[in-house]
């Protein structure tokens, strides 16, 4: 699931570009770089989230099993008059272009077609699982976020030395371990055998799910005050967040790694000694500001690697969310609602790498200022 | 006097020899200027006396530090920390590509009193208004609107003026400066060289300046050592070095470069021209490049 | 007084192949290729007899139990080494072709060819691995060839963009322009100047990407979208012991398996990796104080 | 043989397009006669790079004409490199970045020699000219120091019996020591051949040691012209008083130039 940073144009080296010289005078908030900036981010995602329609189109109508047989039964598609009638009136029979747009149309109005499993329509099945993904996925990512930052910034500054190639090894064989098997494993291993966790689902079986505001049942139950049901969905949240962690941090720890070390060879790094600050004001001050970067850009791409790996555990631990609705949706080839997710959850990237990119647009002043 | 005196120092990394026994002295108010290729070592020797060599380098011999209140028989037997406090506050350092050496992304302020306000235990506004008065000393213009930008909005020259800045910002006893030239464009080299050489005169600094330029060096260096192999081959007083050199290296190196300026163009010494250039049959007269504005009548020091 | 340090010859092993990261992946996958490759004339059981009694724990004779079905797990996680290895194998390379030569398009030519390229290699890259392979394995329908096909669809964009910015950075170093001046054709460019100088960061891709194609494949068998029962699949068997927690046997043997192969892969992917990073310790060259 | 007169009339180079456009060369007039040494002098940033690049085809222009001996030089496309075309050769600035670092030395030298229009010597011949061992052709690129790189470099330029050699900043990474010895090397073996020599730096010291005419460089345009000594001597534009002022002359004398 290894992905190197999104592709940046190689300019041709202005080799003989004049001088910049210091810009002085106030320039209106539209003409500012970091809007000009986040604008372009902002028309290439949503470029981005057509063309993710488009491939879901094109991957529904590529279905061997025709969707006309599929709608009428074995028997009925067999007379021609009653397949000429289905045809025009589900419109089959249009150019494919024609067919795109009341795809597209049939999109924007929230209609993603109906689920085979549940009959629900995907949409509705979508917006039931989606908070309890979001809930999961954030607390991953947050704490994979301080441990793999922290563990990456201690292998690169502790470059060779032995804490460096025990983090490394770790790291390695976190990216290497197939997450729907450790789902099982942890789940065997902490409530199985050693009932250190509760069993599966997002709340035990006997607690009610608090007032819904965010469809997160920990922090629906913050917000109304209680404090039983919090802790239970904690305890809940525990197994599923190790898993993904353990993946989520060793990809993240490989990646800064590498990009803190390049940071680490930069001449500034070593202007900042040579200044005799103390060696956590170069660390952090200079060495983590240089790197926010690429690090930025590796948290995106763990996110994305991170939604991947929800589809492979949630049914282990019956969460409920989007990655079991995926499960169940594939092991049934059930193609609306595989559909249906692929569409929300490509949806979700890039929305979340233009949020990236607008965070990189105000963090860099050479991007904010240009 | 302040200054430092280096005895037998060695650095290896790995199998490879890269100091084989510098011994050198650098005294306060003289610029030493450190002369050699690439590959000579004298890079790493700067490194050294900054504590900055590459991890893993086994260095040996001695650094003696003295300064107006103290002396440090051997910084090399210094602890890191200790090391650390030295680094900046009495020791500092400017390196040859300013744009390289400076945060793109903590503005000008922040990098100018960090570190200030680290040795000297000053106040925000304390270290600002130091700042200015310190980009005021190098002709950063406008100095209040400067500490609010960033690199990227300066010249290769303001950003080296920058740099030098910092490095004196603490009023350190000694300041090496790693080819602070080589980077910058033929026209901006001069004011820097003037800058280096009135910080010699007005704090008194010791500055080694290390050059593969001998012609630079010839400009502003009191006393040449010439470095090849790691060591230190030959070494006296600026004019003893460049116009009688004793070694067939240091002779060699010189003949490479132009003994004689072009006719016509004289040098911030009072204005005439060069005393053996012969003028050019078709040279119409010209005034000469009147003396930079802010130069200070020739100090007494350095008889011309 | 010395001359300037030179090239040290490189000692015979270098000694990032002597870590124990490497030695570890180096046993790891030839451990599994030598099961591939001679698992038929070992004296196990056929994978496929369900002549055992059913869901019987790891004992002397069945030392990975049996299945629900009674057919014994350790012949079937062996023999899953030939239902995973080769596949894995062939994807990498569709994709490392495909996506060279697309990439070295895109990079030499420039212009209208690499945006297009480019921004298809974004869309693919715009859903998270899985679930694109997911969407598409789904939409071809199950069974191994398949998954495969869908897996080389989504793989090939992540060589391409890679080889594309060597290649961009290849094509302006002065050697190539001097090459092209000298009257050589896009081609021979190519072949002489730009692929050399490219091959070794390509091979590290690749061999840090088998271990993900493995991961990517018994994910989608897991997922029923990979290979169909009754083969003997490692991806597979996990999904059918994961439904049954009290056997864990079934589960965690192939997992095992997949764990151990990835790592090995990866293991020595990282380690080729460093033997060919200038900047490691051991690479000793031409040192410039 | 006569060589070919190589000739830029008002050559105008653009990066980049609409408002951030930049003009690197802004209409340029030069003209190369066979058998001549030019140097062409500025700071970075003054455009000459980008000027050599054009005159190989390498930088599409935005305005003007280079020709040589009378016909257009086009860019130079994906397609192989004209034949004609071939008589203009370039010797770059960075050493280690260009010799092909997984190939012989002497293969390189044979890539020149493939394309020569005139009889040129072996790859041995080729070497000696340049002051290498004739054994360096078996070797590999990385086993040799800058300076030898860039006469390595000299001689596969020189292998193709180019009409027009272009140094583009060739000594800019060398070691002072070396600087004007190859800055000779590369005058005396262009003559030596029949070929004029367009010789690109920013140190004009070594320029006026090699070059016949010395053209001063300034943001694009040409702002000086003339015979080598009279440039040195009576520099007309005031940016080339600057420039010569600016060079530190090993004189011993404690004084800062400029």
């Amino acid at each position: 699931m290894s992905h190197s940073s999104s592709s940046q144009h190689a300019e041709p080296a202005v080799a003989d570009a004049l001088p910049g010289s210091a810009r002085s005078t106030r320039t209106s908030w539209f003409a500012r770089p970091v809007v000009r900036y986040i604008g372009i981010r902002g028309l290439v995602s949503a470029v981005l989230l057509l063309g993710v329609t488009i491939v879901t189109f094109i991957l529904t109508n590529l279905v061997p099993v025709s969707p006309i047989t599929a709608a009428l039964g074995e028997q009925a598609a067999s007379d021609p008059a009653t397949v000429a009638k289905f045809v025009h009136d589900a419109g089959l029979d249009k150019p494919a272009i024609v067919q795109y747009f009341v795809y597209l149309g049939k999109l924007l109005h929230g209609d993603l077609g109906t689920s085979i499993q549940t009959r629900n329509p995907v949409t509705q099945d979508l917006g039931q699982a989606f908070p309890a993904t979001a809930e999961l996925a954030l607390c991953v990512i947050l704490i994979s976020i301080i441990l793999g930052l922290g563990l990456g910034l201690i292998a690169a500054v502790r470059k060779d030395r032995f804490s460096d190639q025990l983090i490394r090894m770790v790291s390695l064989i976190g990216i290497s371990v197939p997450t729907f098997w450790l789902a099982a494993a942890i789940y065997f291993l902490f409530f199985f055998v050693l009932r250190w966790a509760p069993g599966s689902g997002r709340l035990s079986p006997a607690a009610t799910p608090p007032p819904r505001v965010t469809g997160m049942y920990t922090v629906d139950s913050l917000l109304s005050g209680q404090f039983t049901t919090f802790l239970d969905a904690v305890t809940h949240l525990a197994l599923p967040t190790l898993t993904l962690t353990l993946f989520t941090v060793g990809m993240l720890v490989r990646f800064s790694r590498t990009a803190i070390l390049d940071v680490l060879n930069q001449d500034y790094v070593r202007a900042a000694r040579a200044k005799g600050l103390a060696t956590n004001r170069v660390l952090f001050g200079y060495v983590v500001r240089g790197s926010i970067a690429p690090i930025l850009t590796i948290v995106g791409l763990a996110f994305g690697s991170l939604l991947s790996g929800t589809v492979l555990t949630e049914q282990v631990f019956a969460w409920g969310g989007l990655g079991q609705y995926a499960y169940r949706a594939s092991t049934a080839l059930d193609l609306p609602s595989v559909m249906g997710v692929g569409l929300l959850v490509g949806a979700i990237y890039i929305i979340t790498n233009f949020i990236i990119d607008v965070v990189y647009g105000f963090v860099d002043p050479r991007v904010r200022i240009g | 006097m302040t200054g430092l005196v280096i005895s037998d120092l060695r650095l290896r990394i790995g199998q490879a020899d890269i100091l084989n026994g510098v011994s050198l002295g650098i005294l306060g108010g003289e610029i030493t200027g450190l002369a050699g290729e690439s590959g000579s070592g004298k890079t790493m020797t700067g490194l050294v006396l900054c504590g900055l060599q590459p991890a893993g380098a086994v260095v040996t011999g001695r650094v003696e530090f003295t300064d107006s209140d103290r002396s440090i028989p051997n910084l090399l037997a210094l602890q890191p920390r200790e090391f650390n406090r030295l680094r900046g506050r009495r020791i500092a350092m400017v390196a040859q590509d300013p744009v390289a050496s400076l945060h793109p992304m903590l503005t000008i302020g922040t990098q100018l009193t960090d570190h200030v306000r680290h040795h000297l235990r000053l106040s925000k506004q304390q270290a600002t208004a130091r700042a200015v008065e310190l980009l005021e000393r190098v002709q950063v213009p406008t100095p209040e609107t400067a500490l609010r930008r960033y690199p990227h909005q300066f010249s290769g020259g303001q950003l080296q003026r920058i740099a030098i800045a910092i490095a004196i910002a603490c009023e350190p006893a000694v300041l090496i400066a790693d080819e602070p030239t080589t980077a910058l464009d033929v026209t901006v080299q001069a004011g820097i060289l003037r800058l280096l050489r009135e910080l010699r005169d007005d704090l008194g600094l010791a500055i080694i300046l290390i050059s593969h330029d001998l012609g630079v060096m010839s400009a502003i260096a009191d006393t040449i050592a010439v470095m090849r192999y790691g060591t230190v081959i030959e070494q006296g007083s600026r004019q003893q070095v460049i116009q009688q050199p004793q070694t067939e290296y240091a002779r060699e190196l010189i003949a490479a470069l132009p003994q004689v300026p072009p006719p016509g163009i004289t040098t911030d010494a009072g204005g005439q021209p060069h005393p053996d250039a012969q003028p050019h049959p078709d040279a119409q007269p010209h005034p000469g490049v009147q003396p930079h504005p802010g130069n200070h009548p020739h100090s007494t020091r350095t008889g011309a | 007084m010395t001359a300037p340090a030179t090239l040290i010859r490189r000692p015979r092993i270098a000694p990032v192949w002597r870590r124990p990261l490497a030695i570890v992946g180096i046993l790891f996958v030839s451990f599994w290729f030598i099961t591939m490759i001679i698992v038929p004339f070992l004296p196990l059981a056929d994978p496929l007899a369900q002549d055992f009694t059913p869901l019987s724990p790891p004992s002397g004779t069945h030392p990975f139990g049996t299945d629900i079905l009674g057919r014994d797990v350790l012949s079937r996680t062996l023999f899953g080494s030939r239902a995973t290895l080769p596949f894995a194998i062939l994807l990498v390379i569709i994709s490392l072709i495909l996506g060279s030569l697309v990439g070295a398009i895109a990079g030499y030519f420039g212009g209208v060819i690499d945006e297009i390229i480019m921004r298809i290699a974004d869309l693919v890259f715009a859903f998270p691995t899985i679930v694109l392979a997911m969407v598409v394995a789904a939409a071809l329908g199950p069974g191994i060839t398949n998954a495969v096909i869908a897996l080389a669809l989504i793989s090939w964009p992540n060589y391409a963009r890679v080889i594309r910015s060597l290649v961009l950075s290849a094509r302006n170093q002065e050697y190539v322009v001097a090459g092209r001046l000298l009257g050589a054709g896009p081609l021979s460019s190519l072949r002489r100047d730009i692929l050399p100088n490219v091959a070794s960061p390509m091979l590290v891709l690749a061999m840090l990407d088998l271990g993900s194609q493995i991961l990517l494949l018994s994910g989608l068998s897991f997922l029923g979208l990979g290979a169909v029962p009754p083969a003997a699949e490692w991806g597979s068997m996990v999904g059918d012991g994961v439904q049954q927690f009290s056997n864990w046997w079934l589960a965690a043997f192939p997992g095992l398996a997949i764990l151990t192969v990835v790592v090995g892969f990866n293991f020595i992917g990282d380690t080729l990796r460093d033997s060919l990073d200038p900047r490691s310790a051991n690479a000793v060259t031409q040192v410039n104080a | 043989m006569m060589g070919a007169i190589l000739q830029l009339d008002g050559v105008t180079v653009r990066y980049g397009r609409g408002a951030s456009a930049v003009t690197a060369v802004a209409g340029v007039d030069l003209e190369l006669p066979p058998g001549q040494i030019v140097g062409l002098v500025g700071e970075s940033g003054c455009g000459k790079s980008t000027l050599a690049r054009a005159i190989c085809g390498l930088q599409p222009l935005a305005g003007g004409r280079i020709t040589l001996a009378g016909e257009p030089i086009p860019p130079l496309g994906h397609r192989r490199r004209p034949a004609r075309l071939l008589r203009i050769q370039m010797v770059f600035q960075n050493p280690y970045a260009s010799l092909n670092p997984r190939r012989r030395v002497g293969d390189q030298i044979e890539d020149g020699r493939r394309v020569a229009t005139r009889p040129v010597g072996s790859v041995s011949d080729l070497l000696t000219e340049v002051e290498m061992d004739a054994s360096a052709a078996d070797r590999f690129p990385h086993e040799f120091s800058g300076g030898q790189r860039q006469r390595i470099a000299i001689a596969r330029a020189m292998a193709a019996a180019p009409d027009i050699l272009i140094g583009d900043e060739p000594i800019a990474s060398l070691d002072a020591s070396l600087q004007s010895r190859i800055a000779s090397l590369m005058r005396d073996v262009a003559l030596r051949n029949d070929a004029s020599l367009l010789f690109i730096s920013h140190d004009l010291a070594v320029v006026r040691e090699i070059a016949d005419t010395i053209l001063v460089m300034h943001t694009g345009h040409i702002v000086e012209r003339g015979p080598a000594e009279r440039v040195w001597a009576a520099p007309q534009d005031p940016y080339t008083r600057r420039l010569l002022a600016a060079i530190p002359i090993a004189d011993g004398l404690g004084r800062i130039p400029g």
